[in-house]
C-alpha cells in the first residue's frame, strides 16, 4: 500500500519538474514548485504513517514544509510583479540579459 | 508475456477494486497536475492548480493526517493559490493568449522527468522499508500541537521568521516607487 | 649555536627594508634609491660575514650551521621555522647577497615608480635569500613562490615592450612547475613516519620509506619544478622572454640567481632525497644538458639581439650544470656544478649589466647597428671583452675553472656514456667561442661608424663599480679555486656519499 | 737561481699589471716598464739555464695545489729541464728584440700603451706554457697565449680583415684546443693526474693501453695542430698576418707557433708509446711542410711568404718528433728529437729576423707586394745583409745556424725513404721561394720608382735587434755542433728524451742536403736575378697548378663551404625552430581556435592580447566554448540538475544505462533545439 | 514543557531582535539616514560576535541546536561576511536603495540568523528550515534594485532554481526520513547502521536520497553542476549581496553539507554506492567545478562575472578537503572557508567601491586604477593573489590544507588536477593585476573614495589575509577542533 502512495509522490514530483522545466510562464513555474512540494509532502506523511507511526514528525514537516512553500510563493509573486513591470510580461524565454 | 500482462492488469483492477476512494483521488490529482503544467490558458492552470490540491488533501486524510489537510486546505487552497490568480489577473492580457506556454526544453524535459520516475520507483522497490504495524495516534491534532509547542518549538519560531522574511521582502518588491 | 639568528637578519632586513621604503614618499627619489641601497647592503655585508666565518671555522663538515630553529610554526600540520647553511648554500647566499647589491645599485636610473620598483626588488631579495637557507620544505616553498610575484612585477611594470606577455609567461611557467613539487612534497609529508616536512631529516629517510615508482614520481615532480627555473632543455622558452624584456637589473638576478635555484634545488632536495631515482634517470639528465649545451649555443648564435644573446647562452651554460650533475658518482663533477653556477652568476650578471649600459647610452641592442665601438669606449669594450672571455671558458677565469671540472668529472663519473657525452659536450666550448667572438666582432670592432654613435659616453663610474667586483671575482675565482671549492669539499662529499645509497 | 725561477713570468705579468692599471696615459713610461720586465726576465732565464748547466741538466721541479679532490689534484708548478731553459731564453731573447723593434715600428701608435702591455701579457703566458710542469697548467697557458694572439691580431680592429683574422685564428685554435682538452680529460681518466712526470712513468709502467694512449696522442696532437697552424687548422696564421708585424715576428713565427712543437716534444714520452700516433704526427707534418712550401712559391705578399715558410718549418720539425716517436715506438734511437728540438731554437732566431726584417721593409716602403719592391739594398743596407744571413740560414748553408737544424732532420728522415725524399724536396722549395723573395725585394731594379724614393733604411731601435738576431741566426746553430769545446757539450747532450745516445754526424748527408739547398738558391738566381728564363713564361706553363697553390688549395673556400656555413645555417634553423617550433607546440592549439572567423575580434581582444602558451590557447578555446553552456535560461539550470542527478543514481544501477540515458538526453534535448529554432520566431506575447 | 537551556540561542534571537530594532529605526528615522543605520547593523553583528563568545558550547531542542565549535567556527564566518558585506554597501545605501535601506540591511541581518541556526541544526527539519530562511531573504536581496532587468533577472533565476533545489532537497529528505523513521542526523545514522547490519543492505533509496541532497545543497554551493545560476545571479545581484552570496550562504551550504554527508551518511557511503562511493561522485563534480570554473573565467570581461565563476572553482578545491572526510579534510574546509571569507568579501568590496564610482564591472575599466587609487589597487591585488593561492598569502595555506588532506586521502590526481587549474586561474587574476598596473594607460582616472566602512572592510580583509598567511596556526588549530566534531580522533 506504502508504495501506491510513494508513486503517486513520485508522479507527483515528476509532473512538477516537467512543469518548471517546460512552462514558459513564470506563475506557471511556481505552480509546477507547489506540485513538487506536494509530492513531497505527500512523501512525508505516507512514511509518517507507515515507518514512523509512534511520532509525529512527517506530518510536523510536511507542515512546516507547507508554510515554507507557501513563503517562497509569495516572494517568488513579488518578483513575478518586478518581472511584469521590467519587461512587460512574464514570458521566462525572453529573460536572458545575462548569459554567457 | 501476454497473460503476464494479464495478471498484471488484474492485480491493478485488484487493487483499484480494494481502495477505490484512493485511486479516484491519486486519478484526480494527476489528472489535473498534467493540466497544470500542459494547459495553455494559464488561468485554466491555476483552477486545475487547486483541484490538484485538494485531491491531496483528500490523500492526507487517508492517510490519517486531518490536520495537515485542513491546513492544506486553508493555505493553499486559500492563500497560495488565490495569490498566484491575483498574479496571473495583475499580469492578466496574457490569459487569453493562445500560444504554446511550453519551451523548446518540452522532449527532453519529459525525458528527464520519466528518468526520474523511473529511477526512484525502481529504487523504492528494491529497498528495506521497516514497515511498521501500529497505527497512529488517535486524533493526533492534539498531538501535533503539543509537539509544535514542546519538541518543535525551534523550528516553529524559526519558521515564523522566515515567514516575517519573506512579508517584509515581498512588500519591498511589490511596492511601487514614487519616484 | 650562533647566539644570534643572523640568517634570519639576513632573510627579514630586506623585508624591514621595503616596509620602510613603502613609507618614504614618492617624490623623495634619492631618499628611496639610497635607502633601499642600504637596506640590501646590510644583507651583503652578513652574507659576507657568513662565508668567511664559514671559510674559516666549518669548511670541514658537511652539517648546516646558523642553524635557527626548528621554532614550531604552523603546529597542526608539523611545519617549522628552521634554518641553516652547509657549503652548497653559502657561495649561493654570498652571490645573492653581492648581486642584488648591485642590481640595486645599477637600478638608481630607473625613473618610472622608483618606489614600487625597490619595494619589489627588495621583497624580491628577501624570498632569493629564504630558500637558499629554508631547511623545512613548507618554508623553502613559501620563499620559492614569494619570489615569483615581485619578479613578476618588475618584469611586467618596468619590462620592455612585450613585457606583460613576459611577465604573465613567467609567473605561469614558474607555478606549474612548483605545483608538481607541491604535490611531491605532500607525498613525502604523509610518506614519512611520524610526519615531517624537515628536509634533513627526509633526506634520511625519504629512501627508507619510497618505493621505487614512488622515488621516480616524486623526483619527477621535483624535476620538473627544478627544471623550469633552471631552465633545462625543453622547458626553456620562458627565459629568453624574460630575459629580454625584464629591465637590466632584473635580467642580472634572474640569471645570477633564480636560474641557480634550480640547480640549487636539485642538490639540496632531489639528488640527495631520492638516489635511486638519480641512478635511474642521471643518463637522460646529463643528455638534456648536453642538447641545452649544443642547442643553446647554437641558438644564441644567430641571434640578433645581444640581450637574447645572452639569454641563450645561459640556457647553454646552465647545461653544464645539468650534465654535471647527471654524473652523480664524481665529487669532481658536482664540485664543477657548483663552481658553473657560481661563475655563470658572476659572469653573466656582469654581462647583463654591461648590455644595459650600452642600452642605456644607445636604446637598441641590435647587435648590426654597432660596430666600432671599441675605438670610442675602450674601457667599457675591455670590460666587455674581458666578460665574453670568462664566458667563452677561457683558463684564468672562473669559467674555464668550472667547464674544466664539470667535464673531468662527468668523464671520470664511471658511467659510460657519460664519455661520449662529455666528448660531445666539449664541443659546446667552441661554439661559445664561436658567437662570443662574433658579438665581440661586430660590436666593438671594426669601422667606427661616428655619424651615429658620436654621441656614446664612456661607462661612467658608478656602472663601473657595479661591475668591478664581478671581475674580481671571476679572475680570483680563475686563479686560486682552492678555497671555493674547499668550502663545499665536505658537503659534496657527503652528498655524493647521500647519492650512492 | 732555479729556485726563483718561477718569477720569469712574473716580470711580465708585473709589467702588464702596471701599464693597464696605471701608466696607461704615459707612453714612454709604460713601453719602458715593458721592455725592463722582459729585459730582467732575459737575464734572469739565462742564468737559470747556466745553473742547469751546471747541474748536468738535473731537471727541478717544484708544485702547489691549485684544486685538491679525492678524485682530482690540480696543481700548478714549473718543471725545468734543458728543454725549458732553452725555451726560455729564447722566448725572453725574441721577445725583447721584438719589443725594442716596436719602439720604431710602432712609433706614433695612439694604442701604444696598449700594444705593449699586450706585448707583456703574451711574454708571460709563453713563459708560463714553457715553464709549467703539467698538462692542466699548459692548457691554461696556452689558451692564454691564444687570447693575447687574438687581441695582437686584432690590434688594429678597425680593419675588417684584421679583426677577422683574430677570431678565425681564436676559433680555429679552439677547434685544435677541443681535442686538445679532451686528451688532457682522457689523461686524467687514465694516469689519474695532470703532472708531466708521472703521466709518463705511468706510460712507461705500461698503465694505459696502446689503443687508448693512441687516442691520446692524436687528441693531444690536435692541439699542437691548432697552435702550430699544421694542416688542416693552418688557414689562421697567413691571416694572422694582419696583426703588426713585430707581432707576426713574436708570436706567429718564433714563439707562440712554436708551443705546439714545444708541447709535442713535452710529451714525448706519450706520443713515442704509440706508433700510430707518431706516424699520424709525422705525417702531418710532412703534408704541411709540403703544402705550405708549395704555397709560397707563389705568394706576393712578402708576410704571406714568410707565414707560409713558417707552417713549413714548423711541419718539419714536426716530422722530425714524429719520425722519431716511430723509431722510439719500434726500440732504435734516432735524432729526430734533437733535430726537432734544436731546429725549433734555430728556427725561432731566423725566422724572427726575416719577419723583422720584413717589418723593416714595409715600413719603408708602405707595401707588402713584393712586385712593387726591388733593389732596395743600396737603401737598406743593414737589412738587406741581415735578411739575406736569414736566407742563407733558413736555406741550410753552413755555416749558418739554419744549416745544423737542418741537417739533422734530414738525418733523421733519412732512415723512411719516402719522408727522406720529401724533406729534401722541401728544403729545395724553401731555398728557392727564400731566394725568389730577396731577389725581388732588394735585388734588381726597383720595379715602383716611387715608392723606392720614399724608401730610407730603418732607425737603430729596429736595425739593432736585426743584427742581434742576425748574429745569433749564425751562431746559434753552432751550438749544434757534435763535439765539446770550452768543456760544453753540444746541445744534443743537453736536450734530449729517454737515454742519451751516441750518434756521428754523416757528411754524405750533410753534402746533399747542403746541395739541394745550393741548388734551390741557385735557380731561384738564374730566373728572378739573371731572368735567365723569364718567371711570367713559367708561369703561363703552369698557370692551373699556380693558381691553385696562389689560391692556397682552395682550403679557405672549402672550409666556408663545408663548415662554417652549414654551421650558420644551423643556428638560425634551430633558432626559427625555438621561436616557432618548442614554443608554437605550445601556441599551436591557439592557431585553429583564432580561424573562427565571427569570434575573430573576441580572440584578438582576449587572446591575442595576453595568451601565455598553448596551453592557454587551449583553455581559452574551452572557455570560448563552455561559456555557451550558460544559455542564461534558467529552466535549462534546472535541467542540468535533474539529468545529473538521475545520471549518477542510473550510474549505480546500470552504468551503461547511465550513459544511454546521457546520450539519449542529448539527442532529444538537440532535437527540441533544433525543431525550437527551425520553428519562425513566433509572436511576442504583449 | 521540558526546560531547554534557552541561553544557547542567545546570540541569534538577540539578531533577530536587532533586525527588527534596524526595520523600525530605519521607519522611525524617516529613511534619512544614511550610514547610521549602516553602522547599527555592523555595531549589531559586532555584538552577537561578543555575545557568541559567551553562550556556546552545549546541545539544546533536541539535536535541534548543537552549539558545538564547527558551529561556532561557521557562526563567525557568517558574521564575518555579513559585516563585510554591509560594510562594502554604504555605497548604493546611499545611492541606489533610498527607500529601504532599513529592509536591506534588516534582510542580510535576518539572512545571517538562518545561517547561524543552520551551523547548529544538527536535526533535518531545524536544518530545513534554517536554510530556508538563509535563502529566501537572499531571493529578496538579489532582486533589490528592482527597475534594473539585471537585478530583477538574477533575482527571478535565482529564486526558481532555489525554490527548485529545495524542493529536491525536501524529496531526498523525506526518503531519508522514510528509510530511518527519524530526522535527527545522529539517530539516523544510528537507525541506518542498524538496517544495515540487521538486513546486510540498504537500498537504493539512500542513494536517491544521497544524490539529492547532494543536489539540493550543491546549489547552494554553486557546485558543478549545480553551479549554472551562480554566474547570472552573481553579475545581476547588487554588488556586496553578491559577496554574500558567494561567502555567506555558500559557507552555509558547506556546513550543511558537512553535516549530513560527512557527519551523517558517508559511514554508509561505501556500501550502498560502490562502485561510485559519494565521495567519488562528489570528487568529480570537485573535478568539474574546478575545471569549469577557471577555463570559464578566463574569457569574462566582467569583474563580478569572474569572479562566480573564481567562487565555483573554489568551491571545487574546498569540496577535495570536503570529500575525504578525515580530520585533516574538515579542518581544511573550515579554514579554507575561513580564509575564503576574507579573499573574496575583499575582491567584492574593491568591485563595489569601483562600480559605484563608475557604475561600470568592466575589468577592462580597471586600467590606471593602480596609479589613480594605488591603495585600492594594491589591496585588490593581495586579495586576488591570495585567491589563485601565491604564498605567503592566506589563500596559499587554506589550499595547502586542502591539497594535503586530499593527497593523504588518495586523491592525489584530483590534487593535481586542482593545482594545474590552479595555474589556470592564476591566469585570469593575474589579468586583473596586469590591466591595473601594466597596461599604458592614457588618462589616470580620478582617485577613488572608498566609504570609510569599505576602508574598514578592506583592512580587514588584507590584515586578515596577510596575518593568518603568516600565522595560521591560531586559526588552524581552531579548525582541527571542528574536525573533532565527526568523531575523529
Amino acid at each position: 500500500m506504502m508504495m501506491a502512495y510513494l508513486a503517486l509522490a513520485a508522479i507527483l514530483f515528476a509532473i512538477g519538474i516537467f512543469g518548471v522545466l517546460t512552462r514558459r510562464n513564470a506563475i506557471g513555474i511556481l505552480m509546477s514548485l507547489e506540485l513538487m512540494f506536494n509530492a513531497v509532502n505527500i512523501n512525508l506523511v505516507t512514511f509518517n504513517k507507515f515507518i514512523a507511526p509512534e511520532g509525529l514528525t512527517g506530518q510536523i514537516f510536511a507542515i512546516f514544509v507547507v508554510v515554507v512553500a507557501a513563503a517562497e510563493a509569495v516572494v517568488g509573486l513579488a518578483i513575478v510583479l518586478l518581472l511584469y513591470r521590467n519587461w512587460k510580461g512574464v514570458d521566462i524565454d525572453n529573460i536572458n540579459i545575462m548569459k554567457w | 508475456m501476454m497473460e503476464n500482462f494479464g495478471t498484471s492488469l488484474g492485480l491493478f483492477w485488484e487493487f483499484i477494486k480494494a481502495n477505490p476512494i484512493f485511486c479516484l483521488l491519486a486519478f484526480i490529482t494527476i489528472l489535473s497536475a498534467l493540466y497544470v503544467v500542459t494547459l495553455r490558458n494559464i488561468f485554466h492552470c491555476a483552477i486545475f492548480l487547486v483541484l490538484a490540491l485538494f485531491g491531496v488533501a483528500g490523500i492526507y486524510i487517508l492517510l490519517g493526517a486531518e490536520f495537515l489537510a485542513a491546513v492544506q486546505v486553508l493555505i493553499y487552497v486559500g492563500a497560495v493559490s488565490i495569490l498566484m490568480i491575483f498574479a496571473i489577473m495583475l499580469t492578466a492580457h496574457l490569459a487569453s493568449k493562445r500560444i504554446s506556454q511550453n519551451n523548446e526544453q518540452t522532449g527532453i524535459a519529459i525525458f528527464a522527468s520519466a528518468g526520474f520516475l523511473m529511477v526512484s520507483l525502481g529504487s523504492f522497490a528494491y529497498s528495506i522499508w521497516r514497515v511498521q504495524t501500529t497505527e497512529l495516534p488517535e486524533n493526533n491534532t492534539l498531538e501535533i500541537g503539543k509537539l509544535l509547542m514542546t519538541d518543535f518549538v525551534l523550528p516553529f519560531e524559526v519558521v515564523s521568521i522566515v515567514l516575517l522574511a519573506a512579508m517584509i521582502g515581498a512588500i519591498v518588491l511589490a511596492r511601487r516607487e514614487k519616484s | 649555536m650562533v647566539d644570534f639568528p643572523i640568517l634570519t637578519y639576513t632573510i627579514f632586513i630586506p623585508l624591514i627594508g621595503a616596509a620602510v621604503v613603502m613609507f618614504l614618499p614618492k617624490e623623495r627619489l634619492n631618499a628611496v634609491r639610497w635607502t633601499s641601497l642600504f637596506f640590501s647592503f646590510v644583507p651583503m655585508l652578513l652574507t659576507f660575514w657568513i662565508t668567511w666565518d664559514y671559510f674559516f671555522n666549518f669548511s670541514g663538515t658537511a652539517d648546516f650551521y646558523y642553524t635557527e630553529g626548528p621554532v614550531s610554526w604552523i603546529a597542526p600540520i608539523n611545519v617549522y621555522y628552521h634554518l641553516g647553511v652547509d657549503g652548497i648554500s653559502v657561495p649561493m647566499l654570498f652571490l645573492t647577497g653581492l648581486l642584488s647589491f648591485l642590481s640595486i645599485l645599477s637600478s638608481f636610473n630607473i625613473v618610472n615608480r622608483v618606489k614600487e620598483y625597490f619595494v619589489f626588488f627588495l621583497l624580491l631579495e628577501a624570498g632569493m635569500l629564504g630558500v637558499f637557507c629554508a631547511l623545512d620544505f613548507f618554508l623553502f616553498y613559501v620563499f620559492w613562490e614569494v619570489m615569483l610575484v615581485p619578479m613578476y612585477f618588475l618584469i611586467g611594470v618596468w619590462g620592455g615592450p612585450r613585457k606583460e606577455y613576459a611577465a604573465i609567461k613567467f609567473f605561469l611557467y614558474t607555478l606549474f612547475g612548483s605545483i608538481f613539487m607541491l604535490v611531491a612534497i605532500l607525498i613525502l609529508y604523509f610518506g614519512s613516519e611520524p610526519s615531517t616536512l624537515s628536509i634533513p631529516e627526509l633526506i634520511n629517510s625519504a629512501p627508507t620509506f619510497l618505493t621505487h615508482g614512488m622515488q621516480l614520481l616524486c623526483f619527477a615532480f621535483f624535476f620538473v619544478g627544478f627544471a623550469i627555473k633552471v631552465p633545462v632543455w625543453p622547458f626553456h622558452t620562458w627565459l629568453p622572454d624574460a630575459h629580454v624584456e625584464a629591465p637590466t637589473a632584473v635580467s642580472v638576478i634572474l640569471a645570477g640567481v633564480l636560474l641557480k635555484m634550480g640547480t640549487y634545488g636539485m642538490l639540496r632536495i632531489s639528488w640527495p632525497m631520492f638516489p635511486d631515482a638519480v641512478k635511474f634517470f642521471s643518463i637522460p639528465i646529463a643528455i638534456l644538458g648536453l642538447i641545452a649545451i649544443i642547442y643553446g649555443a647554437l641558438v644564441s648564435m644567430a641571434q640578433k639581439d645581444l640581450k637574447k644573446l645572452v639569454a641563450y647562452s645561459s640556457v647553454s651554460h646552465m647545461g653544464y650544470c645539468m650534465l654535471a650533475l647527471g654524473a652523480f658518482t664524481s665529487v669532481t663533477a658536482i664540485t664543477g656544478c657548483m663552481f658553473q653556477m657560481i661563475s655563470h652568476g658572476l659572469i653573466t650578471g656582469a654581462l647583463f649589466l654591461l648590455v644595459g649600459v650600452l642600452y642605456d647610452r644607445a636604446h637598441t641592442r641590435e647587435i648590426a647597428a654597432f660596430g666600432g665601438i671599441g675605438a670610442k669606449l675602450p674601457v667599457y669594450t675591455g670590460l666587455m671583452v674581458l666578460f665574453s672571455m670568462a664566458s667563452l671558458g677561457l683558463p684564468g677565469m672562473s669559467g674555464f675553472v668550472s667547464e674544466f671540472m664539470v667535464f673531468v668529472g662527468s668523464f671520470t663519473s664511471g658511467i659510460v656514456w657519460f664519455k661520449l657525452i662529455t666528448a660531445l659536450a666539449v664541443l659546446g666550448v667552441v661554439l661559445t667561442a664561436g658567437y662570443m667572438l662574433r658579438m665581440v666582432q661586430r660590436v666593438f670592432l671594426g669601422e667606427f661608424n661616428t655619424a651615429k654613435w658620436g654621441g656614446l659616453t664612456e661607462i661612467n663610474a658608478r656602472e663601473v663599480i657595479t661591475v668591478a667586483p664581478l671581475a674580481v671575482l671571476t679572475i680570483a675565482i680563475g686563479f686560486f679555486p682552492a678555497p671555493l671549492s674547499n668550502m663545499m669539499k665536505a658537503t659534496i662529499e657527503n652528498l655524493v656519499q647521500l647519492i650512492a645509497r | 737561481m732555479l729556485e726563483t725561477a718561477y718569477l720569469i713570468p712574473v716580470y711580465p705579468l708585473f709589467a702588464f699589471t702596471v701599464i693597464i692599471f696605471f701608466t696607461r696615459w704615459n707612453e714612454k713610461l709604460s713601453s719602458a716598464i715593458s721592455i725592463g720586465a722582459i729585459l730582467i726576465g732575459l737575464v734572469h732565464s739565462v742564468g737559470v739555464l747556466l745553473a742547469l748547466i751546471s747541474r748536468h741538466g738535473l731537471p727541478y721541479e717544484v708544485s702547489v695545489p691549485f684544486i685538491q679532490h679525492p678524485k682530482i689534484l690540480l696543481e700548478v708548478g714549473m718543471w725545468i729541464d734543458p728543454l725549458t731553459a732553452v725555451m726560455l731564453v729564447v722566448v725572453a731573447i725574441v721577445s725583447s728584440c721584438v719589443q725594442v723593434y716596436s719602439l720604431g715600428y710602432m712609433h706614433g701608435d695612439p694604442r701604444w700603451s696598449r700594444y705593449f702591455s699586450y706585448l707583456s701579457l703574451f711574454t708571460f703566458s709563453m713563459l708560463g706554457l714553457v715553464i709549467s710542469n703539467n698538462f692542466f697548467m699548459i692548457f691554461m697557458f696556452w689558451e692564454l697565449v691564444g687570447l693575447t694572439s687574438y687581441l695582437l691580431i686584432g690590434f688594429w680592429f678597425e680593419k675588417k680583415t684584421a679583426s677577422d683574422a683574430g677570431k678565425k685564428a681564436f676559433i680555429t685554435n679552439r677547434i685544435g684546443d677541443f681535442g686538445f682538452i679532451i686528451g688532457i680529460i682522457l689523461l686524467f681518466a687514465y694516469a689519474g693526474t695532470a703532472n708531466y712526470q708521472e703521466v709518463f712513468a705511468k706510460v712507461s709502467a705500461g698503465a694505459i693501453s696502446p689503443g687508448m694512449l693512441t687516442a691520446i696522442g692524436i687528441l693531444l696532437f690536435c692541439g699542437a695542430v691548432g697552435k702550430s697552424a699544421q694542416f688542416p687548422l693552418h688557414v689562421w696564421l697567413p691571416d694572422a698576418m694582419e696583426g703588426p708585424t713585430p707581432v707576426s715576428a713574436l708570436i706567429h713565427a718564433a714563439t707562440m707557433v712554436a708551443a705546439g712543437v714545444y708541447m709535442v716534444a713535452r710529451g714525448m714520452t706519450v706520443f713515442a708509446g704509440s706508433a700510430e700516433a707518431s706516424t699520424v704526427i709525422a705525417v702531418i707534418g710532412l703534408i704541411t711542410s709540403f703544402m705550405a712550401a708549395t704555397i709560397a712559391l707563389t705568394q706576393v705578399d712578402i708576410k704571406r711568404v714568410l707565414a707560409y715558410s713558417t707552417c713549413s718549418q714548423l711541419g718539419y720539425m714536426i716530422m722530425a718528433l714524429g719520425l722519431y716517436g716511430v723509431d722510439y715506438a719500434h726500440h732504435h734511437h734516432s735524432v729526430g728529437y734533437y733535430a726537432g728540438t734544436f731546429h725549433l731554437m734555430t728556427h725561432a732566431f731566423f725566422k724572427a729576423l726575416l719577419f723583422l726584417g720584413a717589418g723593416s721593409v714595409i715600413h719603408a716602403v708602405h707595401t707588402n707586394d713584393i712586385f712593387e719592391m726591388g733593389g732596395l739594398r743600396k737603401k737598406m743596407n743593414i737589412t738587406s745583409i741581415t735578411f739575406l744571413i736569414a736566407c742563407l740560414s733558413i736555406s741550410g748553408i753552413p755555416p749558418f745556424s739554419g744549416f745544423f737544424s737542418k741537417d739533422e732532420i734530414v738525418v733523421a728522415s733519412s732512415t723512411h725513404p719516402f719522408f727522406f725524399v720529401g724533406t729534401l724536396l722541401i728544403a729545395f722549395m724553401t731555398a728557392f721561394y727564400m731566394f725568389r723573395l730577396y731577389f725581388l725585394t732588394f735585388e734588381g731594379s726597383p720595379r715602383n720608382q716611387h715608392k723606392y724614393d720614399h724608401a730610407h733604411e730603418s732607425p737603430t731601435s729596429m736595425t739593432l735587434p736585426l743584427i742581434v738576431l742576425g748574429f745569433l741566426s749564425i751562431f746559434a746553430g753552432w751550438t749544434g755542433l757534435p763535439f765539446e769545446w770550452f768543456g760544453l757539450t753540444g746541445f744534443s747532450h743537453f736536450v734530449y728524451h729517454g737515454e742519451l745516445a751516441e750518434h756521428h754526424p754523416s757528411y754524405l748527408l750533410m753534402a746533399i742536403s747542403v746541395v739541394v739547398g745550393g741548388s734551390g738558391i741557385l735557380f731561384s738566381y738564374l730566373i728572378y736575378k739573371r731572368k735567365a728564363w723569364s718567371s711570367e713564361a713559367i708561369k703561363a706553363k703552369v698557370l692551373p697548378i699556380q693558381k691553385f697553390l696562389f689560391n692556397k688549395w682552395y682550403i679557405d673556400e672549402l672550409y666556408e663551404a663545408t663548415i662554417i656555413q652549414p654551421t650558420l645555417t644551423l643556428a638560425r634553423k634551430l633558432w626559427w625552430f625555438d621561436a616557432s617550433v618548442i614554443d608554437g607546440m605550445v601556441n599551436f592549439a591557439g592557431w585553429f581556435t583564432v580561424k573562427w572567423a565571427d569570434a575573430k575580434e573576441l580572440f584578438d581582444k582576449y587572446i591575442i592580447d595576453g595568451a601565455v602558451n598553448g596551453i592557454g590557447h587551449v583553455c581559452m578555446a574551452g572557455s570560448f566554448f563552455l561559456r555557451f553552456i550558460q544559455t542564461g535560461k534558467v529552466q535549462f539550470y534546472a535541467l542540468v540538475i535533474i539529468v545529473t542527478s538521475v545520471a549518477v543514481v542510473l550510474y549505480k544501477v546500470t552504468p551503461q544505462g547511465a550513459i544511454i540515458y546521457l546520450v539519449l538526453a542529448l539527442i532529444v534535448g538537440g532535437v527540441g533545439l533544433l525543431s525550437r529554432l527551425a520553428r519562425p520566431e513566433r509572436a511576442e506575447t504583449d | 514543557m521540558p526546560n531547554y537551556n534557552l541561553s544557547l540561542i542567545i546570540p541569534e534571537v538577540f539578531l533577530f531582535l536587532w533586525a527588527l530594532f534596524i526595520f523600525s529605526y530605519d521607519l522611525g528615522t524617516k529613511r534619512k539616514n544614511a550610514d547610521s543605520i549602516g553602522y547599527l547593523s555592523m555595531l549589531g553583528l559586532g555584538i552577537t560576535a561578543i555575545l557568541l563568545a559567551y553562550y556556546h558550547g552545549g546541545i539544546t531542542f533536541k539535536n535541534m541546536f548543537t552549539s558545538d565549535s564547527l558551529a561556532l567556527f561557521f557562526k563567525i564566518i557568517f558574521l564575518g561576511a555579513a559585516f563585510m558585506a554591509i560594510g562594502s554597501s554604504f555605497g548604493l545605501a546611499s545611492q541606489k536603495i533610498k527607500n529601504h535601506r532599513g529592509e536591506y540591511y534588516g534582510l542580510i541581518l535576518i539572512s545571517t540568523v538562518g545561517t547561524m541556526f543552520l551551523a547548529s541544526a544538527n536535526e533535518l527539519i531545524s536544518l530545513y528550515i534554517a536554510l530556508e530562511l538563509v535563502t529566501i531573504p537572499l531571493f529578496v536581496l538579489a532582486a533589490y534594485y528592482k527597475d534594473d532587468k539585471a537585478s530583477v533577472e538574477s533575482g527571478l533565476k535565482y529564486m526558481i532554481v532555489g525554490a527548485f533545489s529545495s524542493a529536491i532537497l525536501l524529496y531526498g529528505i523525506s526518503i531519508l526520513y522514510g528509510l530511518t523513521g527519524t530526522t535527527d542526523i545522529t539517530l539516523m545514522k544510528l537507525h541506518l547502521s542498524i538496517v544495515f547490519l540487521s538486513y546486510g543492505k540498504i537500498g537504493p533509496a539512500l542513494l536517491i536520497a544521497m544524490m539529492m541532497v547532494i543536489a539540493g545543497i550543491g546549489f547552494k554551493l554553486a557546485l558543478a553542476p549545480f553551479h549554472m545560476w551562480a554566474p547570472d545571479v552573481y553579475q545581476g545581484a547588487p554588488t556586496p549581496i553578491t559577496a554574500y552570496l558567494s561567502v555567506g550562504s555558500k559557507a552555509a551550504g558547506v556546513i550543511a553539507f558537512a553535516r549530513i554527508m560527512a557527519g551523517g551518511l558517508f559511514a554508509f557511503a561505501d556500501d550502498v554506492m560502490k562502485p561510485l562511493d559519494w565521495g567519488m561522485i562528489v570528487a568529480i563534480m570537485a573535478a568539474a567545478a574546478m575545471i569549469i570554473g577557471n577555463i570559464t573565467a578566463l574569457m569574462q570581461s566582467n569583474i563580478k562575472r569572474m569572479l562566480a565563476y573564481s567562487s565555483i572553482a573554489q568551491i571545487g578545491y574546498l569540496m577535495i578537503g570536503m570529500l575525504t572526510v578525515t580530520e585533516i579534510g574538515m579542518a581544511s574546509v573550515a579554514f579554507y572557508m575561513f580564509i575564503y571569507l576574507f579573499a573574496n568579501m575583499g575582491a567584492f568590496a574593491v568591485a563595489t567601491i569601483y562600480s559605484d564610482k563608475t557604475g561600470s564591472d568592466n575589468i577592462s575599466g580597471y586600467a590606471s586604477l593602480s596609479k589613480s587609487s594605488p591603495l585600492l589597487a594594491a589591496a585588490m591585488a593581495i586579495f586576488l593573489l591570495s585567491l589563485a593561492g601565491i604564498p605567503p598569502l592566506a589563500g596559499f595555506a587554506a589550499k595547502y590544507m586542502v591539497f594535503a588532506a586530499g593527497v593523504q586521502a588518495g586523491y592525489t590526481w584530483l590534487v593535481i588536477l586542482g593545482l594545474l587549474t590552479a595555474v589556470v586561474s592564476l591566469y585570469y587574476y593575474a589579468n586583473v593585476i596586469k590591466v591595473m598596473y601594466f597596461t599604458p594607460h592614457a588618462e589616470v582616472g580620478e582617485k577613488l573614495h572608498p566609504p570609510v566602512a569599505a576602508g574598514i572592510v578592506l583592512a580587514v580583509g588584507v590584515a586578515g589575509i596577510i596575518f593568518f598567511g603568516v600565522f595560521p596556526n591560531s586559526i588552524l588549530k581552531f579548525a582541527f577542533g571542528t574536525a573533532k566534531v565527526f568523531g575523529f580522533f
